[in-house]
Order: structure tokens, then C-alpha cells, then sequence
């Protein structure tokens, strides 16, 4: 069931008024058969997989909170019999066990999503690589299961970590992998935040109401209004590649990061909004990403609970595993300690990113699009100090201007990385970026050719309209959330605005019949 | 304790390490500092820091990285 | 009293502002598809039609229900649409039992050929003019393509939101415009000859589909249950083609089931409709002329086989149809004046 | 037991995988799904006349400068749409057209009488062992009448007591 569906607005209305009118006690039950209800429209194959993640997960946190609970009862029943090292070696044996479950719940649920996802990719490349031909078999993914295979491996990996407590029920800890907000493309919950706000009794708040329902207008504006109309042109420029070459690519990369930006964040929008009109805090995934002023920047605030999964669960283990350790402390013998502590955090960021790629799609153009992302913020991070003596020496370039050069800079380089996702073939994508450089046809953008890609005159003015909506209310949003400044406003005002969203909404809409309005990006992945 | 000031002072040295809290929320450290530390660490007091130990409140202050060599160094 | 005002205050200007916009963004058939407000003519006036015909362009192009008046006193209404399906048929039918009951139905054989939905556009034009009801709501049920969605038969908004960019004024007047039909029959007083009309193709497969089997059936059983007169017709357009093979199985359909089938084409001496003067796109429609021929003809065979008041001597009902007739003879008028100045009838009136 | 636990995982993933592939097509919707890549292959079975050959849905213009002048022509109007369904008579066959914005694509060829035969030889008349013949492997035999389903056209053969009465080349429109 796609977010900008009317049966998932009928879904959300129902779950609402169900949710206020039960009893406190069985909220969160209402939420996981809301959830259930919601995934099933993604067809029972999709079903079987959530299932088996969630169990194996939960089998895993149970067996591992037990080895836990067993070691401090044993110390703590016997304080004094103990000695130091008894006790650390009591402490290591739990431990061991408690990885092995770990390791086998990570390898059961991981090797699952990898049979699922890169099955025909893996056998495309042996094929290529050594000439056999083995028929590449692809699977349907099921819906989101990217996300929550990974929101599980966190939950499982904090409790070896022992950030958080097992849960005990099976059904919380379903609702918790199955949350049908996050389910489709996210963000990517913790379960020590999450599970709090999520299995808590919450009582009807008018202004806690309003903020989700406007919160999901929001996200139904930018989606429809802009994402979905942008769609159109986007994809008449990436199917014809050959005629579309030059100046075209420049406009591609133009349209393609706004469509990607408000189709991506209207959904997360939509989400984080819906679950707020239950009472139940999400964690954010985008904080005005078009304003950073590196690559760096960047991706601390674009898919910011993605980058966040990454970096605890995969950037620090293996950096603080055996292995680096030792590629650590010898390259720092080797190089000096200047370069030598530089190498095993490069290395562990190409890891990282390679995964983020890969992760994205079983595709090269994602692996290359996760390395050029890497590359970029290595060399940022290596002209650090030639930044900061350029900045000394020239005060220009501290002002809000340099900022702003600094900011477009940061677009149009993620601009173009990015657009690797819309070709999917890497040397096509190279050669239509190198054809910019080479372009002469820089008069299409002016000649009125731009309105034979799909899009009227009055399409642009909607895009247009709605950019500059977006782009004002990010710049509020700077100071501070734009609807606490909208609910200190008179009630009439704070009313007109909402009926004015949801006239865009219904009428500016790309949705319908003429509109083939596309799923969220993330859908499905 | 003195020890682990030292090893602080060497990466940054402009940086009073006594009393300020807030090493990784200022971005003091960063990812760099933080895995060159736990190699450090690891190697000086003989600890071995997981990644689960990797979390804001245990870095963001001289004080607090010493309580957690401590805690690992009896485990 | 003030925290309900100040729920139901907002609810009501919502509510009728997108009520406002939706009566202006929906098409309004006035410059172009003017069939499309034929649905929606019938409401005014609903009620006294003692006959009610049913059908496509075949229909509500052939038969002249201000003739019948003048000629039999028979008051009529042409519940026609474009490409109107039979399921489209019935649930008009439905909905027209809900403000009248006539004594005979009239209802045009072609549609038997289509068993699917066809297309959306359509659709439209033969359920959006319906006024609200649970027969509208089944026939967009019944007749959707799957691109469609119900929803948007019930908020139309939804469906032509992104006429924003094309509102010309004529989407301004929401408070209905001027009449196109006469009681549902469309005039046209222009003519072109039926020339070389190709022979058809044979077809591979002759039977009507069980759809439009269902539907002749729920329509004969409505008329029954209502004491209502049930009658079949072929209209005498000459294309597109009417198969024998078609017609003889209407004809097996309506001998079992006592129901009266008049194939017009086999007429055509008695009606007198000649194809060179009587019809203004070679055949597919008959004009003004063509169409008061064969309503006279017919209006002599229905009052033949039924008994049909004579309402031209009951005063208040002669006095709406006087209205009626001459709003008639002014668009005739009208039509052939534009025909003389422009040379082609580009306009209704 | 650590072996137990790994064994029973293991299978998990394979019996999944396994379920994984029962299920019908697969739509693989990795990244941004707004590449879509149909595939084409023309029709074998096309009439052709004086060298031209009438693809179906192909534009009308063309093809009808090139097989030469009509010898009748009948235009009808759609019901309420504007748009022509438009007859052009030649020797021996009908060519029939549909207007989609403005243009008219090409929808049905009809032979009328024996002079006038397909690229396979067969017209009018020809007899059931002939028609099998020419049309052996693409032919869906279905009592009297033979349709043979290409990617857009339908060559459709109707036979009566074992002798062909019409031919026709239909386009498939959705």
C-alpha cells in the first residue's frame, strides 16, 4: 500500500479514530495489527520474510539477555566466593555464548536479505567474469526489507551491546521491526529509542494531533505536488539518453536532485507524521540537507539515521576489531603517526561506503555511487588544513557569501554523484556527464525545449511554486519548527494555511489518471 | 588518569581536558581521534573497548573515558 | 455551545470551499463534448414522461421527443449518453425510477456488442451528470477500468483537479448552463449523404458477452417489477453495422421472454428515412428531418401496442410542453441560420 | 550446540530462498525504479500490397501515399469525441484507420474478394490444408475460425465448410 494512495489515507483515518477510542492498555496492539494489515497489502510472499526476521531476531535477544542474566546472577549470588579473575572469566563465557547467538541470528537474517537482493547480480558477474552462463534468478523483494532487516540487526547488536534489555514479548518486539511508517523507506529506528514512545499509553493531545496532521499535508505536498510531477521529466531524460546528452544531463542532475530530495523527504514526512499523530516520536531522517557546505556536512543530515546505523554498527566495530587494530598500529609504526592513524579509518570508511552502496541496489552504478561519495569526503577531510590557512589568509571567504558559493559547490558535486542512481550503468553515466563538458546544445534550456520533456508550462509553475515553498520553509526552519510559530499565530491564520495545503495538495497534485505517478524511491528496496 | 590527559593533550593540544564535558558533541574528536584512542587505550591499559562502548556519553569527557578504562580494566 | 462552533465552523467552510472549487474545475461541457451535460438535463425535467428511452448517440440522435408530443400527445425523455453501455443503461434506469415510473421503456440493442468496460472517457460523461445516489455509485462500480478509482466518481475533484492550468470562463457559470437537448433529444439540422458505406468485416465470434446478457436481464426484470412496458429497438443508423447474426439472437430473446423488438432497419419503407436527406454524418446519425420521420412512425406503433394518454388536452401539461416545443422550433430556427451563414453547423445554437 | 543453532539457521535461509523462488515474475525494484525497458520484435505475418507492407498502428500518411489511389472512402465520427474512424476502399481489400490526437494510425486491413491474396498465399477461397500449411507453426486453430496472435496484429482467417470466406489483419489496442 503506497503512502499517496487513497486507501492508505482511509487506512490511516480508520487506525486513527480506533486508536483514541480503545483503551489506553491495547494501543499498541491496534498499532501492530495496523502494521500487519498495512504489510499484507504487499502480498503474502512479503509477509513470510518479516516474519522469520522478526522470530530469528527475537530468539536471538532472548537467548543472548539470558547468558546476561545468568552471569550477573552468578556474581551477584556468590560476591565474596569470587575472585577477580573468576569473575572475569564468568563474564567472558557469557559473553562468547552470547556472540555465537549473535553471529548466527546476524549471519541467518543478513544471508537472507543477501540471497534476496543479490542473488542475479552475483551470478551476472560470475558470468561475466568467467564466462558461464548460469541463469540469473531474480526474487521479488519484499516490501521495505532492507529497512527492517536492518532496524533488526540493530536491535539484536545492542543487546550484545547491552544498550538495551531483550524484549520479552514477541509481539512488541514484531511491532517494533513491522511499524508501518517506517516500513517502507524508513528512518531507521533504535530499539532503545523507539521502543519507549512506541509502546507507551498516550492519551489525545489536540496540538500533539495537529503537528502530525500537518506534518503529513507536508509531506503529501512536496510529494505529489513536486516529486510526482518531476517524475515525468526526469524519467523522458533518462530514457533517451543518446538524444539527451550535454546541457540535458546539467538539467537531469538539476531536476533529479529536487524530485529525490521532495519525493524522499515527503515520505519521511508522511511517516514521521503519521506515527506523531500517535503519540509516537521518530527519530529524524533529513535536516535540510541542500544547505550543508561539504560532503561531510551532507551526510550528516541527508538519510541521517541511515548514516547513523552505519557508523555504530559497521564503521566502529570494524575499526575497533582485531584486525584494524593491528593495520592500525602498524601503519602508524610504518608512516609516522601523522598519516599512520589516517589509514585504517580510510580504509574502514571505503568499507562502509561500499556497503552503503551496495546496499542501495545490486548494482555497480550504487557501489560506485557509495565509493565516488567516500572519495569526495576523504579528499575534503585531507584538504582540511589547506582549508583552514585559505581561510586565514583570505577574510572573504568567511562571509555569508562564501557560505553560499560553498553550499551550491556541495549541491551540484552530490548533484552529480547522485545521478549514477538514474542511469544505473556506471560508463553511461560517466559519458553523459562527460558529454557536459563538451555540450553545445546549452541553448535547450532557454528555447522553450524544456517543455517537450512532459511537462507544461503550468507543470513548471507548479514546480516552481512548490520549490519556493520549500525552500522558505527550510529557511524557518533554521530558527526553529515552523508549526510551533504556526500554532502561535491566530487560529483563523493557522486554519487558512492548512486549507491552503490541502488545496495545493488536491489540486496542484500529480496524482490520477494522465499522472503515472511512481512509488517512493526507496519503496520496495 | 593523568596518563589519559596526556594522550588527549598530544592529539589536541589547545584543548583543557580537565573540565571540559562535551569532547564529541562539539565535535572536539572526531571519528579519527576516537578509533586512534581506542587503539591507545587498548594498548596502554591492556582493555579491550568494544563498539558497543563507543557512545557519546563514555567520550565526552576526559573524566568519563576514564571510568570506562577503569570498569573494563576489572572486567 | 462555542468549542462546537468551533469544530463545526471550520468543518463547513472546508467543506464548502473545496465544494465550490470542485463545481468549477469540473468540465462543463459548454465549447467542447457538449453531450457530456446530457446525464445531468434530465433532473429538470424528471417526472410525467410516460416514455423513457435509453441508449448511446443512436438514441438520442434518432428519436424526437418534442414530435412524439406534437404528433401522439406521448410525453418522453432520452436518457442518452455517449457510448452509453448497457450497464450504464440500467443504473440510469435505477435512478430515474427514483423521481417517476413511465409506462414504457425504450431501450436501443447496440450496446449488447460491448461486454467490457471501454474507456474512462466515457464513463465519465455517462455517470458523472448522475446526481448522487446508490445507483451511481454501482454503475462507476460496474463500469471502471482499472486505472480508475471509485473515489473519484464521488469527489470528481480528485479526477479533473488538473484541469487548474486549462479553466477558461466558461467553468465560472457552476449554476448550470443553457439546455442542449430537447427532453434529451440532441437536433441536428445539417446533412451529409451516406456514401459507399463499407461492408463490414465478418466477425469470429458473434455472442454477446454474459455481462451484457446480465444486464438485458436485470433491466427487463426492473421494468417488470415496476409494471413497466419493456421494448427493444434497433435505431436505423447504418453504422456501424448491425449483424444479422446480432439480430437474431435479440429476436430469439425477446420471443421467449414476450418482449417487443423492432429492428427500425427493416423499416425503412414504412419510416421513409431516406440516407441521402435524412442523416448528417453519412448514415451514423439521422438529422432533424430523419429523426421526426421516425418518430412519427414509431409514436403510431407504441400507441398502437400500449395505451398511452394523449396529454395535448390536459392544460398545465400542454402548457410545459408549448415551452417545450418552442424552444425546439427556436434552436431549429437558430441551426438553420447558422447553416445558411457559416456553411457548417459548428455550434448547437 | 553452538553447531545446532548455526545448522538450524542455515536451513532457515535456504528453505526461504527456496520459497523465494516459487513466487511468479519478479520485479527487481533496486534504487530508483524509473528505468523501464520494453522489448520489441516485429510481426511476421503483415499484408502487404504493391511492395508496401501495412503495419498496424503505424501512421496512415505514409502508407496510404504509397499503395496508390483509393477508389472510395468513408469517414465516421466517434460518438462524442472528435476523432475519425476512416474507410479507405481499394481493389479487393478495406483499409480502416483511428485518429489519436490529430493522427490517423493504421487499424485493420480487410480482404474483400479472391484477387487479392496474403504474402503467404492464401486469399479467399483457399482451402483449410493451404491455410494450415502457410500458417503451420504461428496459427491458433480454433474451429472455424484461425487467429493468429502476433505483438500487434491479429491475422484473423474465417473458413466455411473448409474453404476461407475473410481475411483480416486487426491491430491489438488496449
Amino acid at each position: 500500500m503506497s503512502f499517496i494512495s487513497y486507501s492508505f489515507v482511509a487506512f490511516l483515518a480508520v487506525l486513527y479514530v480506533l486508536y483514541y477510542l480503545l483503551p489506553k492498555k491495547t494501543q499498541w496492539l491496534l498499532l501492530l495489527v495496523g502494521s500487519l494489515v498495512f504489510y499484507a497489502h504487499a502480498g503474502w510472499y512479503s509477509f513470510i520474510f518479516i516474519l522469520v526476521v522478526a522470530a530469528v531476531v527475537y530468539t536471538a535477544g532472548i537467548k543472548i539477555q539470558d547468558q546476561y542474566d545468568a552471569r550477573d546472577e552468578e556474581i551477584s549470588a556468590n560476591q565474596q566466593l569470587f575472585s577477580k579473575d573468576e569473575q572475569r572469566q564468568i563474564k567472558a563465557q557469557a559473553k562468547a555464548k552470547a556472540k555465537t547467538f549473535l553471529a548466527a541470528s546476524l549471519a541467518t537474517v543478513l544471508g537472507i536479505l543477501a540471497v534476496i537482493k543479490y542473488t542475479s547480480f552475483v551470478i551476472n558477474n560470475v558470468n561475466s567474469i568467467i564466462g558461464s552462463n548460469f541463469v540469473p534468478y531474480r526474487f521479488i523483494l519484499p516490501m521495505g526489507i532492507s529497512f527492517y532487516t536492518f532496524q533488526s540487526v540493530g536491535y539484536a547488536a545492542d543487546v550484545y551491546w547491552e544498550k538495551t534489555r531483550a524484549e520479552r514479548n514477541p509481539l512488541k518486539l514484531m511491532l517494533f521491526v513491522s511499524f508501518f511508517p517506517q516500513l517502507v523507506q524508513g528512518p531507521i529506528s533504535r530499539f532503545g529509542e523507539l521502543s519507549g514512545t512506541l509502546l507507551s499509553e498516550h492519551k489525545f493531545e489536540p496540538k500533539q494531533a495537529a503537528f502530525g496532521f500537518q506534518r503529513v499535508l507536508w509531506g503529501f505536498f512536496k510529494k505529489l505536488v513536486v516529486a510526482d510531477r518531476l517524475v515525468i521529466l526526469v524519467r523522458s531524460l533518462i530514457l533517451d539518453p543518446a538524444a539527451y546528452r550535454g546541457a540535458y544531463v546539467v538539467l537531469l542532475v538539476f531536476f533529479y536532485a529536487i524530485q529525490l530530495y521532495s519525493d524522499f523527504t515527503g515520505g519521511i514526512d508522511i511517516a514521521i507524521g503519521a506515527a506523531e499523530m500517535f503519540g509516537v516520536v521518530v527519530a529524524e531522517n533529513f535536516a535540510r540537507p541542500f544547505f550543508s557546505k561539504n560532503a561531510a556536512e551532507y551526510w550528516r543530515r541527508w538519510h541521517i539515521t541511515m548514516g547513523a546505523w552505519f557508523k555504530d554498527y559497521v564503521f566502529y566495530p570494524v575499526s575497533v576489531s582485531k584486525a584494524m587494530q593491528r593495520i592500525s598500529s602498524k601503519s602508524r609504526s610504518t608512516f609516522g603517526q601523522k598519516i599512520g592513524r589516517r589509514i585504517p579509518v580510510y580504509l574502514t570508511s571505503i568499507v562502509v561506503w561500499a556497503a552503503t552502496g551496495i546496499w542501495h541496489g545490486a548494482a555497480w552504478n550504487f557501489v560506485v555511487w557509495g565509493l565516488l561519495n567516500c572519495l569526495v569526503i576523504i579528499v575534503s577531510q585531507e584538504m582540511e588544513p589547506a582549508y583552514k590557512k585559505f581561510h586565514e589568509k583570505y577574510p572573504f571567504s568567511n562571509t555569508r557569501a562564501y557560505d553560499f558559493l560553498q553550499i551550491v559547490r556541495t549541491f551540484w558535486i552530490m548533484g552529480f554523484i547522485r545521478v549514477l542512481d538514474c542511469y544505473q550503468n556506471v560508463p553511461l553515466t560517466f559519458r553523459q556527464v562527460a558529454s557536459v563538458f563538451t555540450a553545445s546544445n546549452w541553448s535547450v534550456l532557454f528555447n522553450g525545449s524544456l517543455l517537450e520533456l512532459g511537462l507544461s508550462e503550468a507543470d513548471f509553475v507548479a514546480v516552481a511554486l512548490g520549490c519556493i515553498v520549500m525552500v522558505s520553509v527550510s529557511l524557518l526552519q533554521e530558527k526553529g519548527s515552523v508549526r510551533e510559530l504556526l500554532a502561535a499565530k491566530p487560529t483563523v491564520l493557522r486554519y487558512s494555511v492548512v486549507w491552503l495545503a490541502l488545496a495545493s495538495i488536491i489540486l496542484l497534485g500529480a496524482y490520477g489518471i494522465g499522472f503515472d505517478a511512481n512509488q517512493f524511491i526507496y519503496n520496495r528496496f | 588518569m593523568e596518563k589519559l590527559v596526556l594522550m588527549l593533550a598530544q592529539m589536541h593540544p589547545d584543548v583543557d581536558f580537565y573540565n571540559c564535558a562535551s569532547l564529541i558533541d562539539d565535535g572536539i574528536i572526531d571519528s579519527f581521534d576516537i578509533i586512534s584512542l581506542v587503539a591507545d587505550l587498548n594498548e596502554e591499559f591492556e582493555v579491550s573497548i568494544s563498539a558497543g562502548d563507543i557512545v557519546p556519553e563514555n567520550f565526552n569527557s576526559a573524566q568519563a573515558l576514564w571510568e570506562l578504562v577503569s570498569r573494563l580494566q576489572n572486567e | 455551545m462555542k468549542r462546537i462552533l468551533r469544530i463545526i465552523l471550520p468543518l463547513f467552510l472546508f467543506a464548502s470551499s473545496f465544494w465550490v472549487l470542485q463545481c468549477i474545475v469540473v468540465p462543463k461541457y459548454v465549447s467542447e463534448n457538449v453531450e457530456g451535460r446530457l446525464v445531468a438535463e434530465y433532473y429538470d425535467s424528471a417526472g410525467g414522461n410516460e416514455v423513457m428511452f435509453l441508449g448511446d448517440c443512436e438514441v438520442y440522435s434518432n428519436f424526437s421527443t418534442v414530435r412524439l408530443w406534437v404528433e401522439y400527445g406521448i410525453t418522453s425523455y432520452i436518457r442518452g449518453s455517449p457510448q452509453q453501455l448497457i450497464w450504464h443503461s440500467y443504473y440510469l434506469l435505477e435512478d430515474a425510477l427514483r423521481y417517476e415510473t413511465p409506462k414504457v421503456v425504450v431501450f436501443n440493442v447496440l450496446a449488447m456488442k460491448y461486454g467490457k468496460p471501454q474507456n474512462e472517457a466515457y464513463n465519465r460523461l455517462a455517470i458523472d451528470g448522475m446526481r448522487f445516489s446508490k445507483s451511481k455509485i454501482e454503475s462507476a462500480i460496474n463500469s471502471m477500468t482499472d486505472e480508475e478509482e471509485l473515489v473519484t466518481y464521488i469527489f470528481p475533484i480528485l479526477r479533473f483537479h488538473s484541469r487548474w492550468s486549462e479553466l477558461c470562463f466558461e467553468d465560472l457559470n457552476i449554476f448550470g448552463t443553457q439546455r442542449l437537448s430537447h427532453n434529451g433529444y440532441v437536433m441536428r439540422v445539417d446533412t451529409k449523404p451516406a456514401m459507399n458505406v463499407p461492408t463490414p468485416p465478418p466477425l469470429a465470434d458473434y455472442s454477446f458477452e454474459d455481462k451484457a446478457w446480465e444486464y438485458l436481464d436485470k433491466m427487463a426484470e426492473l421494468c417488470i417489477s415496476n409494471g413497466i412496458e419493456f421494448v427493444l429497438v434497433k435505431s436505423p443508423s447504418i453504422h456501424p453495422a448491425w449483424y444479422p447474426e446480432w439480430d437474431t439472437q435479440i429476436k430469439e430473446y425477446a420471443d421467449k421472454n414476450g418482449i417487443m423488438y423492432v429492428n427500425t432497419l427493416e423499416f425503412q419503407r414504412e419510416t421513409g428515412i431516406d440516407y441521402e436527406k435524412d442523416t448528417y454524418d453519412a448514415g451514423m446519425h439521422l438529422n432533424l428531418s430523419g429523426a421526426e420521420k421516425l418518430s412519427v412512425w414509431f409514436g403510431a406503433l407504441l400507441k398502437e401496442h400500449f395505451d398511452l394518454h394523449d396529454y395535448r388536452y390536459s392544460q398545465e401539461v400542454a402548457k410545459v410542453w408549448h415551452d417545450k416545443w418552442a424552444y425546439y422550433t427556436w434552436m431549429k430556427a437558430v441551426q438553420e441560420k447558422i447553416l445558411l451563414d457559416d456553411g457548417t453547423l459548428n455550434r448547437y445554437y | 550446540m553452538i553447531r545446532r543453532i548455526v545448522l538450524t539457521m542455515f536451513s532457515l535461509v535456504l528453505v526461504l530462498s527456496i520459497a523465494g523462488c516459487s513466487s511468479g515474475d519478479s520485479k527487481d525494484h533496486s534504487g530508483s525504479q524509473i528505468q523501464n525497458t520494453g522489448e520489441a520484435q516485429a510481426d511476421k505475418y503483415e499484408f502487404v500490397y504493391k511492395g508496401t507492407t501495412i503495419t498496424m498502428k503505424a501512421k496512415a500518411g505514409p502508407i496510404l501515399e504509397a499503395i496508390g489511389e483509393h477508389n472510395a472512402y468513408y469517414e465516421a465520427p466517434s460518438c462524442a469525441f472528435e476523432g475519425l474512424d476512416k474507410t479507405y476502399s481499394y481493389s479487393g481489400f478495406d483499409v480502416v484507420t483511428y485518429t489519436l490526437n490529430g493522427v490517423d494510425y493504421i487499424n485493420s486491413v480487410v480482404l474483400m474478394d479472391d484477387t487479392i491474396s496474403t504474402p503467404e498465399g492464401i486469399a479467399i477461397g483457399s482451402n483449410v490444408e493451404a491455410i494450415k500449411s502457410a500458417y503451420e507453426e504461428a496459427s491458433a486453430y480454433s474451429g472455424p475460425s484461425y487467429t493468429i496472435e502476433q505483438k500487434d496484429t491479429i491475422l484473423l482467417i474465417l473458413t466455411d465448410n473448409a474453404v476461407a470466406t475473410s481475411i483480416q489483419y486487426i491491430a491489438i489496442t488496449e
